[in-house]
């Protein structure tokens, strides 16, 4: 009976005591949720009667359930920006680093800042110009508003308009497959996700950038300039449940599972 | 009996014919005959009210079927309807079994002793014999000239005092024609029966009263009414004349 | 002369074009299912996902599926029947506003139908994330469809039955349930077949609605994964996620196969009970 | 008789009879339900569109530069576009397909084929269109990218469109073929009529109806349609100059952004939304008006 009683009282709010069973629901980054669905499924594991429900809808959407408090967590795959309520509150629980890819058939090994600028912005339109083969450049974008677009033009001091795309592409295996699947192309995708790909037998190429080699390692000891954090955001400092379950996500214990979805987990 | 009075069908702005004045007496065949576009079929549906179903159909004057406003908005359809049988032209068995052909309408209605009146129906019409082994098979696996009897067995069923009847034959072959010919005839007594007919002969055989329609200007109208052998023999009218002797038409 | 050879060149062209059909077809599935072969097996279709989805099965995704796809005929079904018949049957000056309205619902993108099934079902109506939401969402997508084809089935209906019904005294109601609907039932199925690859193949309208949980769903009001939530997933977000993408494709595929076989025994149980 | 359009007139006769009254009153319902489920959905969307079109208006969705709506560009016009020559271009090439393929099954191939032909067609109707979109990503767009970089394209876009048209088409032509009556057929034939003259003389104006109900609802599909576009027609937010060049339609673009849009740029994608519809509702109406002047 009292489980039973116990469940029926719980139900109204995530942040029970320790002994009630723990109910959270978390929404947000599509980049962050497969981790963070991993992550609470042993959650769940090891808390029998807890129960997470991961939905997914982007980051924006995130931090706006955070702050209405439709979601006891969000998930965004960025970090806090000036214009994000105030009251939110960041905890990065992994790292992930943005590499430029290109076909593994292309000769090209390296591009300096100037050059990728160039590129994005229609200056370079051949790899010839590049030292590469007579081929056109295929600039492969990310859509507007995506947190790896924003960082990439952080990072190369680009305005999103400047930036002349011949493809727009939504999330990062679509970026793959299409620098996987034309020679002339580049794009710009999470570093975990590309390592995994190339070491699989996909043809695409990692780009140096100011000479460091993109790769899980160098994003891991700071080395790798483009990265940036995978976060879970509370309205306020995290409590409770929500406080037990972000430590949890961040522990140690937990590491294996974040390097499993290729990213850099944080300490 | 059937009074009608003054009645007219429009389709639309065309009318179809008008002034029309017909009375038929109770348990008698009465034999509508006349060249196509007379008017011939649209005064039989409106007998039992079917001209509603056509789009921007109207029919005016007056029409009593046993002492019964046919023609007025309030009249009950469904009652009415099952005292006035119809056969068309072309058989039109559900795609159903046989016996459900008979049987559903009969529930429908809320007759009770189905079964019996499922056989009952059938022998009236000869196909007991013929399909009493096949009950449950369905009716579209019928002949033509089976499916038309099972039809007639189907509105007979249902024990209308009057039935109509569109060229009930001239789907048929010659044979299955006589058969249900036949049936036709038998009804005479029981029935009140109005029938349509493009053939003089079989008018001439089975109808007590034949009715003469014609057209002009596009109109139909009725040019003569009178006991079969009257019409036939010596007809009042030249068009009829000119019809029954089979030189115009 | 021409005749004949206008004739050839017809056959020849109605022959190329299903053949086109057929390749594409066999291009999609082939790949679909080489792709697929090395994870389907029974695990797979029994198993909870692990690893996002690398590993384990889609056992509780194919759960929530049939039980979305179930909320989502038992809800759109009877009202499109409705609709259906009425178009095709009582007319009127009602009829050409639904059928426009219908035609219009019919062309609104699927990741529309998704954000309003979000903020109605589930803010609105208080259904949350839920297999509810996520039914609901789909029903009001395949509505056009199935309208659209109960009322042309109606419509197809020879007209002689309706005649001899209402010749016989019979009311619309007992014409409709022992002969217009059962004679409308090939268009009709041709219709729950549209309707179900559409509703099974939703991706879009499902991620806000039914949400993204793969855990077994223990009643409706469970947010559950859909398959081709899955799919997507696996295929746009989940490196290393191919294998499992094709072979959850190509589950559904299977499943597709599964539910049309069933809705077309249903349509010939109807049209010769 | 005509065929009559209803069992009964609607307002007369019929009313007395119980069991009819509440059948047709229950129809009545369903149709109000049904047709306004789309006022629920439109008003939704539109709802969510007043925001920007107080700030922005209506003419700057053709006038501005670009589409960047975080800039505070709103430049929708080349998707309109991309999505009107996106759904004509797949509608051009499923339309003959479709129905040439269904007048296959009817009358050319052998009976054997007409079941599995059927079954495969309806199996083709279901494939998500992930897995179109899958399959025109790593199989179609390099191939096309092997002609004329990038690959991912209006003819792309257009092509995976038509693949998954055509089923939606070809099944309901089907179905109108096999409504002709039988008579007709035999009629074409008794004059002497080759397979071709019967097709077109008789055949398809005799199936219209169900014809123009089948290409309907496939132009419903095409221009609804958003992950597969998404994924194979490469997303630029510029005119297309030929059919090689990469094209973004409405519904891929809500699809796209809305997942990472906040204020503004949210309502700025539910307004390209109400414009969708608004473009849908007219091509109905078109099609109506077209419907009815021949009629």
């Amino acid at each position: 009976m009292i489980p039973l009683l116990l469940l029926a009282c719980a139900s109204d709010s995530g942040a029970g005591s320790d002994s009630a069973p723990v109910r959270l629901t978390l929404t947000g980054s599509s980049t962050v949720a497969p981790l963070v669905s991993e992550l609470a499924k042993r959650y769940e594991s090891q808390n029998p009667g807890a129960r997470i429900d991961v939905q997914t809808g982007g980051s924006s959407r995130g931090v706006a359930d955070a702050a209405s408090g439709t979601a006891d967590i969000g998930m965004a795959s960025r970090a806090q920006k000036q214009d994000d309520p105030a009251d939110l509150v960041f905890t990065p629980i992994a790292q992930d680093g943005i590499a430029l890819i290109v076909h593994a058939e292309n000769p090209v090994a390296e591009l300096s800042r100037e050059q990728v600028v160039s590129i994005y912005t229609g200056g370079i339109a051949s790899w010839l110009d590049l030292g590469g083969a007579d081929l056109p450049i295929t600039v492969v974008n990310k859509a507007e508003g995506r947190s790896t677009l924003e960082l990439f033009c952080h990072f190369f001091k680009l305005e999103a308009a400047a930036i002349k795309a011949s493809v727009v592409i939504g999330d990062n295996a679509q970026g793959i497959k299409t620098v996987a699947g034309n020679p002339g192309a580049i794009g710009y995708v999470s570093i975990g996700t590309a390592e995994y790909e190339r070491d699989h037998g996909t043809p695409i190429e990692l780009l140096p950038l100011d000479g460091v080699a993109p790769s899980v390692a160098s994003v891991k000891d700071g080395s790798f300039p483009m990265s940036r954090p995978l976060n879970l955001v509370t309205r306020g400092q995290p409590a409770g449940a929500v406080a037990d379950f972000i430590g949890f996500a961040r522990d140690a214990a937990q590491h294996d599972l974040v390097a499993g979805q290729y990213f850099v987990p944080v300490d | 009996m059937i009074a009608v009075a003054d009645l007219a069908v429009h389709y639309r702005d065309k009318c179809a014919f008008a002034g029309v004045n017909l009375s038929v007496a109770r348990g008698t065949i009465t034999a509508l005959v006349g060249p196509s576009g007379c008017g011939k079929s649209s005064l039989l549906s409106c007998l039992n009210r079917l001209v509603d179903m056509v789009p921007g159909a109207r029919a005016s004057g007056r029409v009593d079927v046993d002492g019964c406003d046919v023609l007025d908005p309030r009249l009950d359809l469904v009652a009415h309807r099952r005292r006035v049988g119809m056969i068309f032209q072309k058989p039109n068995p559900f795609p159903l079994s046989i016996r459900e052909n008979i049987a559903f309408p009969l529930r429908e209605h809320g007759v009770r002793d189905v079964g019996e009146r499922v056989e009952s129906a059938l022998r009236a019409v000869g196909l007991w014999t013929e399909v009493n082994d096949r009950l449950d098979r369905p009716a579209l696996g019928l002949s033509g000239g089976q499916q038309q009897r099972l039809c007639i067995a189907r509105a007979l069923a249902l024990e209308p005092s009057v039935v109509l009847l569109d060229e009930p034959c001239s789907a048929l072959d010659p044979i299955a024609s006589g058969v249900v010919e036949d049936h036709v005839a038998s009804l005479r007594g029981r029935y009140t029966v109005v029938i349509v007919t493009h053939n003089l002969a079989q008018a001439r055989r089975i109808a007590d009263h034949t009715a003469v329609f014609w057209v002009r200007g596009g109109t139909g109208y009725l040019a003569e009414h009178g006991a079969t052998e009257q019409v036939f023999g010596s007809p009042r009218t030249d068009v009829a004349a000119a019809y029954v002797s089979g030189s115009r038409g | 002369m021409t005749g004949t050879l206008r004739d050839r060149a017809y056959q020849a062209a109605a022959s190329a074009s299903a053949l086109f059909l057929l390749l594409g077809l066999g291009a999609v599935l082939i790949d679909t299912f080489a792709a697929a072969l090395p994870r389907l097996d029974l695990d797979f279709v029994r198993l909870p996902p692990s690893d996002a989805g690398r590993a384990g099965g889609v056992g509780p995704i194919i759960v929530s599926t049939l039980c979305i796809l179930g909320v989502a005929l038992a809800a759109a079904v009877p009202p499109a029947l409705g609709a259906g018949v009425f178009l095709a049957e009582l007319g009127g000056r009602l009829a050409r506003p639904v059928r426009l309205s219908l035609e219009v619902l019919a062309g609104v993108p699927s990741i529309v139908f998704g954000l309003f099934g979000n903020a109605f079902f589930c803010k609105v109506l208080g259904l949350g994330f839920s297999i509810l939401s996520g039914g609901l969402t789909l029903a009001c997508m395949v509505l056009p469809i199935l309208v659209k084809a109960t009322e042309e089935g109606v419509r197809a209906v020879p007209s002689e039955y309706r005649l001899g019904a209402a010749a016989l005294g019979l009311s619309r109601g007992s014409y409709l349930w022992r002969i217009g609907l059962p004679q409308a039932m090939p268009l009709v199925v041709t219709g729950l077949v549209l309707g179900v690859g559409r509703a099974l193949a939703e991706t879009a309208a499902l991620i806000f609605t039914s949400g993204y949980v793969d855990r077994w769903p223990e009643s409706l009001h469970d947010s559950g994964r859909a398959l081709s939530i899955h799919v997507y997933d696996l295929a746009m977000n989940v490196p290393g996620g191919d294998a499992s993408a094709h072979a959850s494709a190509a589950v559904l595929v299977l499943a597709i196969l599964g539910v049309n076989a069933v809705v077309a025994a249903l349509g010939r149980w109807v049209r010769t009970r | 008789m005509g065929d009559g359009s209803s069992l009964e007139a609607p307002s007369r006769g019929k009313a007395r009879v119980g069991s009819a009254s509440w059948l047709d009153a229950l129809l009545v319902l369903c149709a109000v339900v049904s047709g306004g489920m789309t006022l629920l959905v439109a008003g939704f969307v539109a709802r969510e569109s007043t925001r920007v079109l107080w700030v922005v208006g209506l003419s700057r969705w053709f006038t501005d530069p670009s589409w960047h709506p975080a800039s505070g560009l709103f430049n929708a016009l080349p998707m309109v576009v991309g999505t009107l020559l996106t759904s004509m271009l797949a509608l051009v090439l499923a339309v003959p397909a479709g129905v040439l393929s269904a007048a296959w099954a009817r009358w050319v191939a052998p009976a054997w084929a007409r079941g599995p032909y059927r079954a495969l067609v309806a199996l083709l109707a279901g494939i998500p269109s992930v897995v179109y979109g899958l399959w025109g990503l790593t199989v179609l767009v390099p191939a096309i990218a092997r002609v004329q970089a990038p690959g991912s394209s209006l003819l792309a876009g257009a092509l995976v469109l038509a693949l998954m048209v055509v089923p939606t088409i070809a099944l309901f032509a089907e179905s109108a073929l096999a409504s002709v009556p039988a008579p007709l057929l035999q009629g074409a034939a008794a004059l002497g009529l080759g397979p071709w003259a019967t097709l077109r003389g008789v055949a398809l104006p005799a199936a219209r109806p169900g014809l123009v109900a089948a290409v309907t609802l496939g132009a419903g599909r095409a221009v609804g349609e958003t992950m597969a576009l998404l994924m194979v027609a490469g997303n630029v937010v510029e005119l297309p100059g030929s059919v090689f060049d990469p094209v973004r339609t409405l519904a891929a673009n809500i699809a796209l952004e809305m997942a990472y849009a906040t204020a503004d740029h949210r309502s700025a994608l539910f307004a390209t939304g109400s414009g969708l519809l608004v473009i849908v509702a007219l091509l109905v109406l078109v099609a109506d008006r077209a419907q009815r002047a021949r009629a």
